[in-house]
């Protein structure tokens, strides 16, 4: 046993840091650091610089424009992107549409979607949930029905994140309504400037328009949009789930926020004395600390699976557990942290640039949306009641 | 021991639950929120012209109420509703009101707003944190002052000997917000309610509010009052918020059933259900004690904010879990009241200052 | 509203004080104080003096000797008698059978039992629960045939608490094993004495025999010691579980234990300094104060509907829930206190008498033997699952 | 990064795991316990021959482990099978006998017990927090002395220079326990484990471990490893508990259906099984820095300390509430377990303890 890394990937991380600290702009990392609202050129702007660094895509192949990284090493850019408050790569295409494809899709999908992934030509987003399929998504309702060279798609979607961005979905669609639940879903391609294809946006509970609904009202798609086989998509969907999710715990995510947490103690006062030194918030703070130390370890050892070839088990929902309730724990800290500073709504703020100045401490606007915004991390992705009855399961059977 | 409530104020609580479902819903709390108005004028007016704020006041200011029952019936009350209105001002300034019959007629007919200006931008909860000073006229800025673009009226709190922290040498001021030398900020907070920031710059203070330097004794007696009303509205929003989510357990099918169902759930629901009865009790434990003796009043204001504040933020938590999406989207009426659930913990003092208090009060 | 009670109450609290601190005996409230295990002859001295006062039975009518108390009378009684470390009264014969009797015996039944119970002549325990029915009472399987004047039992009961000192127990036992599950049971009276009837104590986790298992083999019980109606047993059952549930939110025993707990951190250090002044402990101690304060106020309020004679809902189930969740915490803070102290067993001093010297603080020998023995709160009565359900079921039917 | 065994360490847990099977099970513990006698000598004596012991100590002191890694995986193969033998006390001593070979020797053999005699009845859990006096014989009491009535010898701790809770002026000294002026009590603690009490009058201390005065460092140093070590045991513990609620889960029928069929015991056992992964988390990051710098090893060790603390009463409480009655009585085999993950919080420093003095350790 042995806790340390190798010195190929100490100098690795040390590469990462070099290139975060010249590459990475300094407007964007204060947006992230200050939790503001990132716009589609936020996104646009960080995908072009890491692609020209050929690491906007960590685990596709080198021949596809990868940067054909080890899961240690997606985990250690992870941390550092993190640490140096970088924008998050946006998943849909990278981590989600595209290892799909390059296990189930035709050589022309590949060929033709991955370049424009990697471009910026194409943003894909997710047509998974819809208002009667959550949790149980197995149900969902959406129709696909051939007609000659095309299906004919009739359904709505929701939850769809950025989708305000993108130009194409990856859809869960029904192409066998007499199949049982799972049989009969396909895995289909869309435009979304098909005719047919509408948008609502969904403001959630932080003021934000995060999520929409995408209505599809006889919309054709060419078959040739289909991946995989036809009615297989489950099994799709669900490789997408198993697969590709070393940072489920977000460890990175929670370094950086306690971080931020414990700069704003030292920061702002209770009593005449920095909040760092008041012993109740000290004990919330030490004790997610503690758990964090632990958590991070428990993600190495999976890594460290993954690494050896190990597919993973239930450890996966384990971590998407005690990953969100960290995190979520931390965004509450910071809220608190900031105590009356944190209530008022500063919009302006968090859309603006450089040059708005917060009400009180400048990590306030952010902090009382940021916490209700990451209520989502034990909601979507599998709900933390989905993942631990996975757990459960895993060794009750059943 | 009597929990039941007196014939007049059950009539006082249908009369408010019933203006209330007539004249709000969410749909219309969406339509003031985007309109850019603060709250709802007419609203406000209508519910003062009930007695809404007359319920605060005792018979002796022109009221007919202010004890604590009645504090926490009306904001029960509201709070299941989830209005906007500015209702807390009055229950923090009904205390300090009792040689200002004028203003305080006009407070009950919802025609003047007096607010307490007291908290400070270094001050987070510490009530004897002041430093804008009084060396006479009032320089300095005060944050989080609850409706203070609306008030007619501050009652502002300032130094006039002493050091920062220090409970002696306290002053409580009245001023009309019109007054020289203010500027007033606007702010809407999280949770939707209004407040300000307010500069003074050399403003006169001319109308004192007590004894010169005693300001902190009022001031703790003014947060005693606001944190009953502020918690028994947090009780309203937690029914509220349960409300929704039995209604939501029993009508959203997943797996081929209704999800309120699946045992896990059902289980969260009773904890929540009777941390709920919990935080009623506390709400009830202050109530009863707010006219008590100073250590045992205030060791009862610490001790309901805090469970207060730790059953609300489970309340809100688990309210939004359970709904799963959409209890997180601004169309549905759960995500006001998670907001405030959680938000109300910013106010005069969260569970840990609370509980630290607590523990002082009780001589640790 | 009004959380004051009336004068007549005060001055009836005021009537117990005096009536403890002359009447209880001195060793008797030290080996409660101290958490010691009381022998049968403690319980018995006990329960002869408060007969001799009429208190010992506080809900049965007076012309029965019982106190004819109110709910908020007992409530009173229950707190003094917890502050003043009195013994608990056995409740097997007072609480839980005496009522069954008095709504569903006959007379001559109540006649001839009531008298026995207040002399002490009868200790009674229960046969309810058996190692294939504990949560799913319902599922119980010792039969009782008829044959002749007599019914013939055969089967075992198990969880019998104090059963080694009964004389007496009552029984659910099937009498119809065609009939539904709640259907086809009665209740029957049974002398621990009849041929066939063995006892086996359970030593349990805090290593004291506190329960046992009840076998019985073709035992022959008369039949005029049914009562009420053969196969209306579990009727019999649930108005006993609904009714006299007065004390289930433990707060006279919670108040005794927070100031237990209370003088034990004011009494050892740590770092040199009291423990009661460190922030860690105190904030703990601190929460379930505040829990506490807002429990009494529930039960409270429970009290005044019972008063006010509304039948009890699921608070009760409610008041079972918090109520253990605070006692057995406080049983985890008392334990946490003692430290290193609560290490060490010993059975002698917690048998012994006045003499015996204690290891380390004189709280330490019973704090981790009752922090263990008081998991039990949580499990037996209804477990707090079985509550859980309850609670739900009455807002989400089903 | 290497979070697999060396073949050597699977082989040694292998070995350990098949004759621990082999020689111990519930019954033969409440035997030995029943017996009065403080462990089974056989099974000690057993286990030492297959290297138990010298897996704790490092090659050039006659063993061949000693490492974090070792420690762990020897002490939660012990906690797994539930042993009542004194293995904590090698763990403690190993690290303060590097002077003194030959009584290494006789350790690892299994035919002497070094324990350390550290805590006094008033210290609570604060390391520096010692009375006895050095002057220079010993006079003092010492309580909760790991299987001080079988050790032959003890480490004691005793104070030269300084007051009580001075880090400075603390001494360690090594006695044989049929020194003359010691008076053993034996203790059998609430777990089953054997302790003792131990007061001191006038006893020649002659041989000293470390420098004068310099104690403090090298106490710091064995409880580390002692924190590992039982850390480790508990963990083991916990992974005894869950084999037995999962089976009792499976096997168990009420109204009609294996109880594991409840949802709301899955999902309870999901949490569990998630904070079992955490505590194997938090043992492997001591194991791993148990060589670090010391500000870095005392930070992992109260984290580790106050992380396992909390599992394991969850553990032991989720395990009992989930067996009902059954789990709390004595013939049944959790009930062992449970009594060790309780009261190991009570060995070392609590979780409180270790909380504040991780945040101490982290400069707040």
């Amino acid at each position: 046993m042995d806790l340390a890394f190798t010195q190929a990937e100490l100098d690795f991380r040390q590469e990462v840091r070099e290139f975060l600290a010249t590459s990475l702009p300094h407007d964007l990392s204060e947006k992230v650091r200050l939790i503001k609202r990132l716009g589609k050129d936020d996104y646009q702007r960080w995908h072009a610089i890491l692609n020209d660094k050929g690491w906007l895509a960590p685990g596709w192949p080198l021949k596809h424009g990868g940067a054909g990284w080890s899961p240690v090493q997606k985990h250690i850019f992870e941390e550092e992107a993190c640490l140096a408050h970088a924008p998050r790569t946006v998943p849909f295409g990278i981590t989600m549409l595209a290892p799909v494809l390059l296990a189930f899709g035709t050589k022309a999908q590949v060929n033709h979607h991955l370049p424009r992934i990697l471009s910026g030509e194409d943003w894909w987003c997710q047509g998974y949930s819809e208002p009667g399929a959550g949790s149980d998504l197995a149900s969902l309702k959406t129709r696909a029905v051939r007609d000659g060279d095309h299906y004919i798609v009739n359904g709505q979607k929701t939850w769809t994140t950025l989708g305000q961005y993108a130009n194409k979905i990856f859809c869960l669609v029904r192409t066998d309504p007499d199949a049982k639940k799972q049989e009969g879903i396909s895995f289909l391609l869309i435009d979304m400037d098909t005719p047919g294809v509408t948008l609502r946006p969904i403001t959630l509970i932080d003021g934000q328009a995060e999520v929409n609904e995408v209505f599809f009202d006889d919309v054709r798609v060419p078959v040739e949009n289909l991946v995989g086989e036809e009615n297989k998509g489950w099994t799709y969907a669900k490789y997408l789930l198993t697969h590709e999710r070393t940072n489920i715990a977000g460890v990175g995510f929670s370094n950086a926020a306690l971080a931020t947490v414990k700069r704003v103690a030292s920061e702002v006062t209770s009593g005449g004395k920095p909040l760092a030194q008041n012993p109740f918030f000290a004990a919330r703070l030490a004790q997610v600390e503690i758990d964090l130390m632990a958590m991070a370890t428990t993600n190495l050892r999976i890594l460290a699976a993954a690494e050896a070839g190990r597919a993973p088990g239930p450890e996966s929902s384990m971590l998407k557990l005690k990953g969100t309730v960290i995190r979520q724990e931390l965004t509450s800290l910071l809220r608190r942290a900031l105590g009356p500073h944190a209530l008022p709504h500063q919009p302006d703020f968090l859309d603006g640039g450089d040059n708005t100045e917060p009400l009180g401490h400048e990590q306030a606007p952010g902090a009382a949306p940021a916490y209700f915004n990451m209520r989502k991390l034990s909601i979507f992705g599998g709900s933390n009641e989905i993942q631990r009855t996975i757990v459960a399961k895993s060794v009750l059977g059943g | 021991m009597d929990f039941t409530l007196s014939d007049e104020r059950r009539m006082l609580q249908d009369s408010l639950s019933r203006y209330l479902a007539d004249n709000l819903d969410h749909e219309r709390r969406r339509k003031t929120l985007d309109s850019g108005a603060p709250y709802d004028a007419d609203l406000f007016k209508g519910l003062a012209d009930l007695g809404t704020l007359a319920a605060l006041f005792p018979e002796e200011a022109g009221g007919f109420g202010g004890t604590g029952p009645d504090i926490a019936l009306v904001f029960e009350t509201l709070g299941r509703a989830g209005t906007l209105e500015p209702f807390l001002p009055a229950a923090l300034a009904a205390p300090l009101l009792t040689d200002h019959a004028g203003l305080v007629e006009q407070i009950i007919a919802g025609d003047s707003i007096v607010t307490l200006a007291h908290t400070e931008p270094d001050a987070r909860y510490d009530l004897a944190d002041v430093s804008l000073s009084a060396k006479p006229t009032l320089t300095g800025t005060k944050t989080n002052v609850l409706y203070g673009a609306q008030a007619t009226h501050l009652i502002v709190s300032a130094r006039e000997t002493g050091d920062r922290l220090d409970p002696e040498g306290i002053s409580l001021f009245l001023i009309p917000t019109d007054a020289p030398g203010l500027t007033i900020t606007p702010i809407t907070n999280v949770d939707g309610t209004a407040s300000a920031q307010v500069a003074f710059t050399d403003t006169q203070a001319d109308t004192r509010i007590g004894e010169p330097g005693q300001g902190h004794a009022l001031l703790e007696t003014a947060t005693a009052h606001a944190i009953l009303a502020l918690s028994a509205e947090t009780l309203g929003a937690m029914e509220a918020a349960k409300d929704l989510t039995l209604a939501y357990l029993q009508e959203r099918q997943q797996f081929g059933r209704p999800i309120g169902t699946f045992q896990a759930l059902q289980h969260r629901i009773a904890d929540m259900l009777t941390e709920i009865e919990q935080a009623r009790s506390a709400v009830l434990n202050l109530a009863g004690h707010l006219d008590a003796p100073r250590d045992t009043r205030e060791r009862h204001v610490s001790a309901t904010k805090n469970l207060v504040g730790r059953v609300a933020a489970l309340v809100a938590e688990e309210a939004v879990q359970m709904h799963g999406g959409i209890g997180m989207t601004q169309e549905y009426e759960l995500s006001h009241h998670a907001r405030r659930l959680v938000m109300a913990d910013h106010l005069f003092g969260d569970v840990d200052h609370h509980l630290e208090r607590f523990i002082h009060l009780s001589g640790g």
